[in-house]
C-alpha cells in the first residue's frame, strides 16, 4: 500500500523572537498541487510589478521591500502581505589588515556606535530587523546567548579612550600607535541602483563614527568595483579598503560561518574579505564545516557565534524578511515558511505552490506568480538566478530532503529516510558515507521512475562536468554505489554532516547521459523524444514545465501523476 | 560615383571599425572585477571562481584573448553569455525583432509626421496654427526622452490604466491571428508613442526650417513665376532640394535611435535589444556587450555608407569622388 | 589694439541690440536667468540641504499648499516637542525628586524616598485634531543604578481619548547598572505592532492616534526593595515626541523625508554647472581639433576626422554606461565623459569654416609676411571661427544637461549629487509612481525640458545674428 | 498684342515698423515690341516693381493703388488662381536676376523649362520636351544637353536657359530682372546679344531691370529711372542718357560711364537711398542734392514732360524746357 502523504502544520512565524503571528492550516489530501496551471509573467520593473498585481495580473508577488510598496499593499483590502523573517544579512565589514582596524578596540568601538533603530527607521520606515548577531535569528543554527554590542556611543568613546585612542584637538582621535591623528577610514557603499539606501546607510554610519572622533568617510561607488576591491589580493597580499557595507543571502545552514571568516579563505578571491585569522576561530568554524553530526554542528556554530561576536570583523546591521503579497481575494493556501517566506524561494519552499489555490475553486484553475527577471537559461545546471530557480523548484522539486516550514527540521521528501557513516577513503581519509533509502513512487514527468540509478548519476555527471554552480556537491564527492533501485550509497572524500544535503538526483539518467556538454544543453528548447508535449526539462516535481516566451512568461502546468497524493 | 571612392569609404570604414571594436576590448579589460565577482554567494570559493574563469576564457593570457577576440568578431561568433550561456548572437536575434518593431514603427512615423507636418507648416508660416505647432513640438524636442516616456506611463498604465504596463503581448497571449496583431499593437501604443513624440520633433524643426529656406530661393520664385500650381512649387521645387540632406539624416540617425531603444526599452521593460546591453554592462558580461557593440558600429558605419551613397543618387550636384 | 577692442565691443554691442530684437531669444533669455537666479541663489532660496536633512517630515509628505485641498484640510502637520518639563508627575509614590545635570542636558532623578516600594509616573498630555498621523516617535532616555537587591522597572504607555490604553514599552527588570540608553518607541516597528496584535505591517499610528482629542503618555517607572541601606537612582533625560507631517514644503518630501525643494533648486544649480563645463570643455575640444585639422589638413586632418567618425558612430548613451561603469561615478567623470562625446560636431564646423579662411587674403598676406602656423591660428582664424563656435556652445548646454538626466535616471549617476535626474530616479524607485506623486515627478522634468528649450532659444537666436553677420562679413 | 499700361501703382511691404512704399505712383506705359529698360541704385523700388507686375509679392507686399493694364485688361482684378494660369508666362514672364539661383539645382534644365509648358498648355510631357529643346537650340544651347542639371552649366548657358524658360510660353512681355549680373563682360554680351536677337525674331516687349546703364543703354529703346520707389525721369534712352535732367539721372550717369568712353573719374552720389518707410518729405532726392534749396525741401515734384517729347523729369530745378543745371558729384 503506498503511502499518503498529509501534512497538518500549525504554521506559525516568528518575527524576530516575539510573538506568535500568523498561524494557517495546511492539510490537503489530493495528488498534486490544488491548481492546475502556474503562469509566471517576467515583469522587471518594480512598480509595474506591483500594479501588475493591483489589477489582477499577477497574483503572488514574493519579495516587496520598498516601503512604499508596503505601506501601499497594506492599505489594499484585496491583498495579504506576509512577513517571514530570512536569512538575509546586511552588514558593515572591516579591512583587519591595517591599521586601524586591526585593533578589536576600534572595530568594537564602532560596534557600539551603531544605531540600528536610526537605519531601520530612517531608511526602511521599520520594515528591516535589527540584526546584531553572525547568524540571523530565523537559523536553527542561531544562539541567542552571545553578548551583542548595544548601541552605546558613550561606551564607545570610552573603550577608545581606555586604549589610547584619545581625541586630538580637531575631533579627530589620535593613532596610539602612530601618534599621529587617525587616517581617514573610507566606507564603501554601493550605489543607489544595486541597493537603494546604502548610499544613505554610509553617511549615517559615517556620522556616528566621526561624533566619536573616528574620520569615517562614506564613499558610495559601483558595485563591480567594491567587489572588486575587496575580493582581490594587492601586491603586498593586502586589500584594497577600509570598511563597506553589503548584503549576503545565507541559508539554514551556519556553513557561512567557515566559509566568510576561515583564514584559510583570506586568499585572493576568497570570501575572507575582513582577513580573520584567528586559529581558536579557525578550529571552531572548521567543525562548522564538517561536523560529524547534528550535536556537533550545534556546538561549534553556538562556539563559532560566540568568537566572532567579539572579534566583530563585521558589524551585522539588519536583515531583510520576506514580504510576499498576495490577492487574498483570488488565492489562499500560501504557507510561510521560517527563513524562505511564502512564496519568495520556491525551490527551498514548494509549500506555497504546493498548498496554493483559488478562493472560489477546491482544485484547479490557474495562479499567476511573479517572474521579476528573465530566465534566460532554464538548464538546471546554468541557471543561477533566484528567480530561475523559482521555476526549477516548481519543475525540479526540493530533492531528497526539505525542510518542514515550521522550525526548518529535516523533512523526507524524495529519500524516505537515510543514514550516515564514514568510510575509509583509498587515500586512508576518513569520509562520509551517506545511505538513501528512495521513495518507489517517484516519477519523471515523462512517466519514468525515478531511481537510485538517476541519484547516481547526478552526482557522477557533476563531478565529471565539474559544473561550478554545484562545486559544494560534487568537491568531495568520491562515488555512489547503487545497492538497489530505490537505494543508493552515497561517498565523500571528507566526513561533514552537510553532505546529507549535498546529495541531488535531479538529473534524468536517461535524458542527460546523451548530453557531452553540460552548459550548451537547452533542455527547454527540445522536444521530448518520446513523449509529445514535453520538452528536455523534466523533474520529478509538481508541474510540468510548458513553454517559456523570452520576455512575456514562463508557464507550468500541474503534474497530473505526482507521488505526493491520493491512492492511484 | 567611381569605384575607387567606394573603396576608400569602404577602407575607412574597416579601419573606424577596428578601432571601435580594439576599443570595446580594452574597455571591459580595463574594467575593474571579473564577471565571476559578481557571483556573490557565501558558497563561492577561489576554486569555483578558477573553474568559471577557465570557462570563460578569462584565463588566458591578454593577446591571445584579443586575438580570440578578434577572431569571435570576424566570425560573428559572440560566444556564450557570461550570465545564462546561451549563444550571444542567438540571443540578440531573438531580442531584435521587439527592437526593430518598435524602432522601426517609430522611426517611420517620426519621419512621416515630422516631414509631412513640417512641409505643411512651411507654406502656413505666420499664422497662429503654425505657432502652435511649432511651440509644442519644440517642447516636445526639448524634453527628454525618458521623461516623455515616464509620463505616458504614468498618465495611461497608472492613472488611466487604458494601456499595459508591460512587455509585448499579454499572457497568456491570444490564439487567433487578428488578436494576436491588436494584443500586439495594443502593448507597443505606448512606447511606439514615447518615441514617436520624442523624436518627430527635430525632424519637424529641420524640415520646416529647410523647407522655409527653400521658399525663399530664387528659384521657387521663378517656379511660382512660370505659374507652376502651388502643390508643384511646394513639392517638386522646395521639397525636392531639400530632400537630400533629409535622406542622409535618415541614415544617419541610427546612434540616436539605438540610444533611444535603450531608454524606451528600459522604461517600458520591453524584451529588446537596448536593455539586454544595460543588463549584460551591469553584469560585466563582456561576450554579450561586446557582441552588441560589434553590431550597433557595423550597423552604423553601414548606414553612414549608405547615408554618402544616397546623398550622392538623390542629389545631382554631388559627384563622388 | 585699442581701436581693435573698441571695434570688439561695438560688435558685441551690435550683436546684443539684434539679440534684443527676437522675442524668441529675449524668451530664452528670461527662463535661463530664472534658472540662474535659482541655481546661484540656492542656499537662500531653502534652509535645508538636499541630501543631509532627512526626516524633515514624514516620507513621501505633499507639498504644503496642498492643504487648500479639501482632501487634505486636516493633514498632519509636523508636531516636534517635548523637553522634560513638559511632563508632568502624576503619580508620586515613596520617591524623592531631584533635578540636576548631565553633562549639558538636565535630567530627573528620581530614588526611592524609603523602604518599600517605591512608583513613579510621569505624564505628557497633547491634544490630536489633525487626521490620523503616518507615523509617531517617542524617544526616552534614562539609566538605572541600583544596589545589589534593588530592582527597577520602567514602562511607557499610550492612553488614547477614550480610555483604552497600549504597553508600547517595558523594560526588562533593571539590575545594578543600566548604562544611559535611549528608548526609542516608534509606531513603524513591526515587533510592537505584533506585540500589541496588529499586523506587521499595520500602520500603528493610524491605528491608535485616530480620534481627536487628548492623547496621554504615561512614563512608569518603579523601585523595588530599596531599604535604609540600598537604593537606586533612575535617571530620565530630555524626551522627544515626534509626529512628522504629512505635508512639507513647497514641493514635499522624498522617501526619506528630505525637503524636495531643496533638491530642486541644488539640482538647477548642478544641471547648470554640468551644462557649462561640459560644454566648455567640448567646445575648446572641438575648436582646437577642428582648427588644427581645417589649417595643416594632410594625415593630420586625415586623422583627426577619423577619430571624429569614430566617435559619432557609437551609440554615446550605451557607451556612456559602459564607460562610468568603467571609471566611476563622480560627477566630474561624467562630466568629462559626456564632454568626450559631444565636441565632435564643434570640430567638423570649425574645420569648414578653418578651410575657408585659410584661402583668404588676409591669412595668406600674414603667411607671406613670415607668421608661423600657431601664431595665425591665433590672431586670424580663433577670432573668425568665436562667434559660430558660441552660438554652438550654448546649443550643447541643454543636450549635456538631459544626457546627464538620462544617465542619472538610469541610475548611472552620482548618487552623492542632487541632480534633476536623480531626483526623477529615486521618484521611480521609491514608490513615486504607485502614489501618483506628481510634485515629486512633474517639477525636474518639466524643469528639465524648459530649461532645455530656453537654451536652443538663445543658441537658435545667436546661430541666426551670428552666422549672418559671418557670413556678411 | 496689347499694350502694358501701368498707371498710379503704389506697392507697399507691411513691416512692423511701418509700411514701405517700395513702388509709389508709378506711371509708365510699354508699347508691343518695345524695350522699357528701369534703372537706379539698389533699394529704389525696380525690382519690387518687377515682382508687383508679376504679382511675386512676398506675403507682407501688397498693391495699394493704382493699375496694371495688359491690352484691355485690368491684370490686378484677376484672382490669383486666373492670374497665374492666364497671366504668368503665357502672357509675361520674367528672366530673373542671377541665373545661378534660378534654377532650381536638383532638377534637370530641360524638365525645368518643359514644366512650364505642362502647367499651361494642354501638351504631353513628351510634347513639352520636344519645345523645350527646341528653346534650347534657339538660345544656342545644345539641346542634348536637356538632361544636364544646372551645374553642368557655365554661367552664361544657364543664363541662356534661364532665357529660354523665359520664353517657353511664348509670352508677350519679358521681364527681365538684371539679367546679366554676376556674368562677366564676354558672356554679358552675348547674352544681350541672343537676347536682342531673340526681341527682334519674336516681336518681344522687354522690362530691364538693372542698375548697369550700359546695358540698358545697348538693349532699350526707352528707360525710367527710379529713386525711392519712384520714376524721377523717363524718356528714350538716347535723350535721356545724353541729356540727363534729373540731379540723380546724372549722378548715375557718371557713375556708369559709357563702356566705350575714355577712363573717367568713377563718382558715386554721396549719401545713402532714403528710408522708404518714412520717405523725406518734397522732393525725395533732396538730402543728397547738391541743388536742392528750400522750395526741394517742401514740394513734392510732378514727373512732367519737360524739354523734348517724351522725356519726361520729376525735378523743380529743371525748368520746363528742360534746362537743367549741370551737377557734379565728387
Amino acid at each position: 500500500m503506498r503511502k499518503l502523504l498529509t501534512l497538518t502544520l500549525a504554521l506559525a512565524v516568528l518575527v524576530a523572537g516575539n510573538a506568535l503571528v500568523f498561524a494557517q492550516e495546511a492539510d490537503w489530501g489530493v495528488r498534486g498541487p490544488y491548481v492546475d496551471e502556474i503562469l509566471l509573467p517576467i515583469i522587471a520593473d518594480d512598480e509595474a510589478q506591483l500594479l501588475a498585481l493591483l489589477r489582477g495580473d499577477i497574483h503572488v508577488l514574493p519579495g516587496r521591500a520598498n516601503p512604499a510598496h508596503l505601506a501601499r499593499l497594506e492599505a489594499e483590502p484585496n491583498v495579504d502581505v506576509t512577513v517571514s523573517p530570512g536569512f538575509h544579512m546586511f552588514y558593515l565589514a572591516f579591512n583587519m589588515r591595517k591599521d586601524p582596524l586591526d585593533d578589536i578596540v576600534v572595530r568594537r568601538a564602532l560596534a557600539h556606535v551603531i544605531d540600528r533603530d536610526e537605519i531601520i527607521f530612517s531608511l526602511f520606515q521599520g520594515y528591516m530587523l535589527p540584526l546584531a548577531e553572525f547568524v540571523p535569528p530565523a537559523s536553527p543554527f542561531f544562539n541567542p546567548d552571545v553578548d551583542v554590542a548595544e548601541y552605546d556611543p558613550e561606551l564607545a568613546a570610552q573603550i577608545l579612550d581606555d586604549a589610547g585612542y584619545v581625541m586630538g584637538p580637531n575631533g579627530i582621535r589620535i593613532n596610539p600607535r602612530t601618534g599621529q591623528e587617525l587616517r581617514p577610514l573610507e566606507l564603501l557603499t554601493p550605489t543607489a541602483e544595486e541597493a537603494p539606501t546604502s548610499a544613505e546607510l554610509g553617511v549615517i554610519i559615517a556620522e556616528a563614527a566621526q561624533a566619536i572622533g573616528l574620520p569615517v568617510v562614506a564613499t558610495p561607488m559601483d558595485f563591480n568595483v567594491i567587489v572588486d576591491r575587496i575580493s582581490k589580493e594587492t601586491e603586498d597580499g593586502g586589500r584594497n579598503f577600509d570598511m563597506y557595507v553589503l548584503a549576503w543571502s545565507l541559508s539554514r545552514f551556519p556553513t557561512h560561518l567557515y566559509s566568510l571568516f576561515h583564514s584559510d579563505f583570506d586568499v585572493d578571491g576568497g570570501n575572507n574579505n575582513p582577513g580573520m585569522r584567528d586559529p581558536q576561530y579557525d578550529a571552531a568554524a572548521e567543525r562548522v564545516f564538517r561536523p560529524r553530526d547534528l550535536d556537533e554542528a550545534f556546538e561549534a556554530a553556538y562556539e563559532a557565534q560566540e568568537i566572532i561576536q567579539w572579534l566583530q570583523p563585521y558589524i551585522p546591521l539588519y536583515s531583510r524578511p520576506y514580504f510576499d503579497a498576495f490577492r487574498s481575494d483570488i488565492v489562499t493556501g500560501y504557507v510561510p515558511h521560517l527563513g524562505y517566506g511564502a512564496a519568495s524561494n520556491v525551490s527551498s519552499s514548494i509549500w506555497t505552490p504546493l498548498n496554493i489555490r483559488l478562493v472560489d475553486q477546491e482544485r484547479g484553475g490557474t495562479v499567476r506568480f511573479l517572474l521579476d527577471v528573465e530566465p534566460g537559461n532554464l538548464n538546471v545546471l546554468v541557471g543561477t538566478s533566484a528567480y530561475d530557480s523559482r521555476v526549477f523548484g516548481l519543475v525540479y522539486g526540493p530533492g531528497l530532503i526539505t525542510a518542514e516550514p515550521y522550525e526548518n527540521q529535516d523533512f523526507p521528501w524524495e529519500a524516505t529516510h537515510w543514514e550516515v557513516d564514514t568510510w575509509i577513503t583509498p587515500e586512508g581519509n576518513e569520509g562520509s558515507k551517506i545511505t538513501y533509502y528512495l521513495r518507489d513512487d517517484v516519477t519523471w514527468h515523462d512517466g519514468v521512475p525515478f531511481t537510485a540509478h538517476d541519484v547516481k548519476f547526478t552526482m557522477d555527471y557533476l563531478k565529471e562536468q565539474r559544473v561550478p554552480k554545484y562545486q559544494t556537491a560534487w568537491i568531495d564527492y568520491s562515488h555512489a554505489e547503487v545497492i538497489d533501485d530505490y537505494t543508493v550509497t552515497v561517498y565523500f572524500n571528507t566526513v561533514s554532516y552537510w553532505h546529507t544535503y549535498n546529495v541531488a538526483g535531479f538529473l534524468a539518467k536517461h535524458i542527460w547521459e546523451n548530453v557531452p556538454v553540460y552548459d550548451e544543453f537547452e533542455p527547454w528548447k527540445e522536444p521530448h523524444p518520446t513523449v509529445e508535449g514535453l520538452t528536455m526539462m523534466i523533474g520529478t516535481g509538481p508541474f510540468v514545465f510548458k513553454e517559456y516566451v523570452p520576455g512575456e512568461y514562463v508557464r507550468v502546468v500541474r503534474y497530473e501523476d505526482f507521488w505526493a497524493g491520493l491512492d492511484k | 560615383m567611381s569605384g575607387t571612392y567606394i573603396w576608400r569609404r569602404i577602407g575607412y570604414g574597416l579601419i573606424t571599425l577596428f578601432i571601435i571594436v580594439t576599443l570595446n576590448f580594452v574597455i571591459f579589460r580595463i574594467m575593474p572585477g571579473d564577471p565571476t565577482s559578481l557571483v556573490l554567494s557565501p558558497d563561492f570559493t577561489p576554486e569555483m571562481r578558477q573553474l568559471l574563469l577557465e570557462k570563460y576564457g578569462l584565463d588566458q593570457p591578454l593577446p591571445i584573448q584579443y586575438v580570440l577576440y578578434l577572431k569571435s568578431m570576424l566570425t560573428f561568433d559572440f560566444g556564450r553569455s557570461f550570465y545564462n550561456r546561451q549563444p550571444v548572437l542567438e540571443e540578440l536575434l531573438a531580442r531584435l525583432p521587439n527592437t526593430l518593431m518598435l524602432l522601426g514603427t517609430a522611426f517611420v512615423l517620426n519621419v512621416f509626421i515630422g516631414v509631412t507636418l513640417g512641409l505643411r507648416m512651411a507654406t502656413k508660416q505666420g499664422t497662429r496654427l503654425e505657432a502652435a505647432v511649432t511651440g509644442v513640438s519644440l517642447f516636445l524636442n526639448a524634453m527628454p526622452g525618458f521623461f516623455i516616456g515616464l509620463l505616458l506611463l504614468l498618465a495611461f498604465a497608472y492613472y488611466w490604466p487604458i494601456f499595459p504596463i508591460r512587455g509585448t503581448m499579454s499572457v497568456p497571449p491570444p490564439t487567433e491571428f487578428w488578436d494576436i496583431v491588436l494584443d500586439r499593437i495594443h502593448h507597443f501604443i505606448l512606447p511606439v508613442a514615447a518615441v514617436t513624440l520624442s523624436g518627430y520633433g527635430s525632424w519637424y524643426l529641420y524640415t520646416r526650417n529647410n523647407v522655409i529656406g527653400a521658399l525663399s530661393q530664387d528659384y521657387v520664385l521663378t517656379a511660382r513665376a512660370k505659374g507652376l500650381p502651388e502643390q508643384v512649387v511646394l513639392y517638386r521645387h522646395a521639397f525636392r532640394s531639400v530632400l537630400p540632406p533629409i535622406v542622409t539624416l535618415v541614415f544617419l540617425s541610427l546612434p540616436g535611435l539605438i540610444t533611444g531603444a535603450v531608454i524606451t526599452e528600459q522604461i517600458f521593460s520591453l524584451y529588446g535589444v537596448g536593455r539586454y546591453l544595460i543588463e549584460a554592462t551591469t553584469q560585466q558580461d563582456y561576450p554579450v556587450v561586446q557582441g552588441a557593440f560589434y553590431i550597433i558600429a557595423l550597423a552604423v558605419l553601414i548606414s553612414n555608407m549608405l547615408a554618402d551613397l544616397a546623398y550622392g543618387l538623390v542629389d545631382p550636384r554631388i559627384r563622388l569622388r | 589694439m585699442s581701436t581693435n577692442t573698441r571695434k570688439r565691443k561695438s560688435a558685441l554691442r551690435e550683436v546684443w541690440d539684434e539679440y534684443k530684437r527676437s522675442p524668441q531669444g529675449m524668451f530664452g533669455l528670461v527662463l535661463f536667468l530664472i534658472f540662474l537666479f535659482i541655481g546661484v541663489g540656492a542656499p537662500l532660496l531653502t534652509p535645508y540641504d538636499p541630501l543631509e536633512d532627512r526626516g524633515l517630515a514624514d516620507s513621501m509628505a505633499r507639498p504644503a499648499w496642498m492643504r487648500f485641498f479639501p482632501k487634505y484640510r486636516n493633514a498632519p502637520v509636523t508636531v516636534d516637542a517635548l523637553s522634560l518639563r513638559d511632563w508632568n508627575v502624576t503619580v508620586e509614590e515613596n520617591v524623592r525628586l531631584e533635578w540636576g545635570q548631565r553633562g549639558e542636558e538636565e535630567v530627573l532623578f528620581v530614588s526611592p524616598a524609603g523602604p518599600g516600594p517605591a512608583r513613579f509616573v510621569m505624564e505628557y498630555s497633547f491634544d490630536y485634531h489633525s487626521d490620523p498621523p503616518d507615523t509617531f516617535i517617542l524617544q526616552v532616555p534614562y539609566s538605572f543604578e541600583g544596589d545589589t537587591g534593588v530592582t527597577g522597572r520602567a514602562a511607557i504607555v499610550l492612553v488614547d481619548p477614550s480610555g483604552d490604553e497600549y504597553r508600547m514599552w517595558e523594560s526588562r527588570v533593571m539590575r545594578n547598572q543600566v548604562r544611559w540608553t535611549t528608548q526609542r518607541v516608534d509606531s513603524r516597528d513591526m515587533q510592537l505592532k505584533t506585540r500589541l496584535g496588529f499586523r506587521p505591517l499595520a500602520n500603528l499610528a493610524h491605528e491608535l492616534i485616530d480620534e481627536k482629542g487628548e492623547y496621554r503618555f504615561l512614563l512608569q517607572f518603579e523601585i523595588d526593595g530599596a531599604d535604609d541601606e540600598k537604593g537606586a537612582t533612575v535617571t530620565v533625560g530630555q524626551s522627544r515626541f515626534r509626529i512628522p507631517g504629512r505635508l512639507h514644503g513647497p514641493l514635499g518630501t522624498d522617501h526619506l523625508g528630505a525637503d524636495l525643494w531643496a533638491q530642486f533648486v541644488y539640482g538647477t544649480r548642478t544641471s547648470l554647472t554640468i551644462g557649462f563645463i561640459v560644454a566648455a570643455l567640448a567646445v575648446v575640444v572641438g575648436t582646437l581639433v577642428g582648427i588644427v585639422s581645417g589649417y595643416f589638413g594632410g594625415w593630420v586632418d586625415e586623422l583627426l576626422m577619423r577619430l571624429v567618425d569614430v566617435l559619432i558612430a557609437i551609440p554615446f548613451l550605451p557607451i556612456l554606461i559602459v564607460f562610468v561603469a568603467v571609471v566611476g561615478k563622480s560627477i566630474s567623470t561624467l562630466v568629462v565623459l559626456v564632454a568626450i562625446f559631444s565636441w565632435m560636431s564643434i570640430a567638423r564646423l570649425v574645420r569648414s569654416q578653418t578651410l575657408t579662411l585659410r584661402e583668404r587674403t588676409f591669412v595668406e598676406a600674414a603667411r607671406a609676411a613670415g607668421a608661423g602656423p600657431r601664431y595665425i591660428m591665433k590672431t586670424h582664424i580663433l577670432p573668425n571661427v568665436l562667434g559660430l563656435v558660441f552660438a554652438a556652445l550654448v546649443l550643447l548646454i541643454p543636450s549635456a544637461i538631459v544626457t546627464e538626466a538620462t544617465l542619472s535616471f538610469l541610475g548611472f549617476g552620482d548618487p552623492r549629487v542632487p541632480t534633476w535626474g536623480r531626483m526623477l530616479q529615486n521618484a521611480k524607485s521609491f514608490g513615486a509612481f504607485t502614489e501618483l506623486a506628481w510634485w515629486w515627478i512633474l517639477p525636474p522634468g518639466l524643469a528639465l525640458t524648459i530649461l532645455a528649450m530656453a537654451f536652443v532659444f538663445i543658441g537658435n537666436t545667436l546661430d541666426d545674428i551670428l552666422n549672418r553677420r559671418s557670413s556678411e562679413r | 498684342m496689347g499694350r502694358l499700361v501701368v498707371s498710379d501703382l503704389q506697392m507697399h511691404y507691411k513691416t512692423r515698423k511701418g509700411n514701405v512704399r517700395a513702388v509709389d505712383k508709378v506711371s509708365f506705359t510699354l508699347e508691343p515690341g518695345r524695350a522699357l529698360g528701369v534703372v537706379g541704385e539698389s533699394g529704389c523700388g525696380k525690382s519690387s516693381l518687377g515682382l508687383t507686375l508679376l504679382r511675386l509679392l512676398p506675403k507682407n507686399g501688397e498693391v495699394v493703388g493704382g493699375s496694371i493694364r495688359l491690352g484691355d485688361q485690368e491684370l490686378l482684378q484677376l484672382t490669383d488662381e486666373e492670374f497665374r494660369k492666364n497671366v504668368r508666362w503665357t502672357k509675361m514672364s520674367m528672366v530673373f536676376q542671377g541665373a545661378m539661383n534660378a534654377l532650381n539645382p536638383v532638377l534637370t534644365v530641360g524638365s525645368q523649362i518643359a514644366e512650364a509648358i505642362v502647367a499651361h498648355e494642354q501638351t504631353s510631357k513628351k510634347e513639352a520636351a520636344a519645345r523645350a529643346r527646341q528653346l534650347l537650340e534657339m538660345v544656342g544651347i545644345n539641346p542634348d544637353r536637356y538632361h544636364h542639371y544646372p551645374h553642368q552649366f557655365s554661367g552664361g548657358m544657364k543664363q541662356r536657359a534661364v532665357i529660354a524658360m523665359a520664353l517657353a510660353c511664348n509670352p508677350q512681355i519679358v521681364i527681365a530682372d538684371e539679367p546679366t549680373t554676376a556674368l562677366d563682360v564676354m558672356v554679358q554680351a552675348q547674352v544681350l546679344k541672343a537676347m536682342a536677337d531673340l526681341r527682334e525674331r519674336l516681336g518681344l516687349s522687354m522690362i530691364l531691370v538693372s542698375h548697369d546703364l550700359s546695358v540698358v543703354a545697348q538693349t532699350c529703346d526707352d528707360v525710367a529711372v527710379m529713386y525711392a520707389g519712384r520714376i524721377v525721369e523717363y524718356g528714350p534712352v538716347e535723350e535721356v542718357f545724353t541729356n540727363p535732367l534729373h540731379p540723380y539721372t546724372q549722378g548715375l550717369t557718371q557713375a556708369f560711364p559709357d563702356i566705350d568712353a575714355e577712363r573717367a573719374p568713377i563718382v558715386s552720389i554721396p549719401g545713402t537711398p532714403p528710408n522708404l518707410i518714412n520717405p523725406p518729405a518734397g522732393c525725395r532726392f533732396h538730402p543728397r542734392c547738391p541743388l536742392a534749396d528750400e522750395a526741394c525741401r517742401r514740394i513734392d515734384p510732378e514727373l512732367a514732360e519737360k524739354g523734348r517729347a517724351g522725356h519726361k523729369v520729376a525735378c523743380l530745378k529743371v525748368s520746363d524746357d528742360g534746362q537743367a543745371a549741370e551737377v557734379k558729384f565728387a
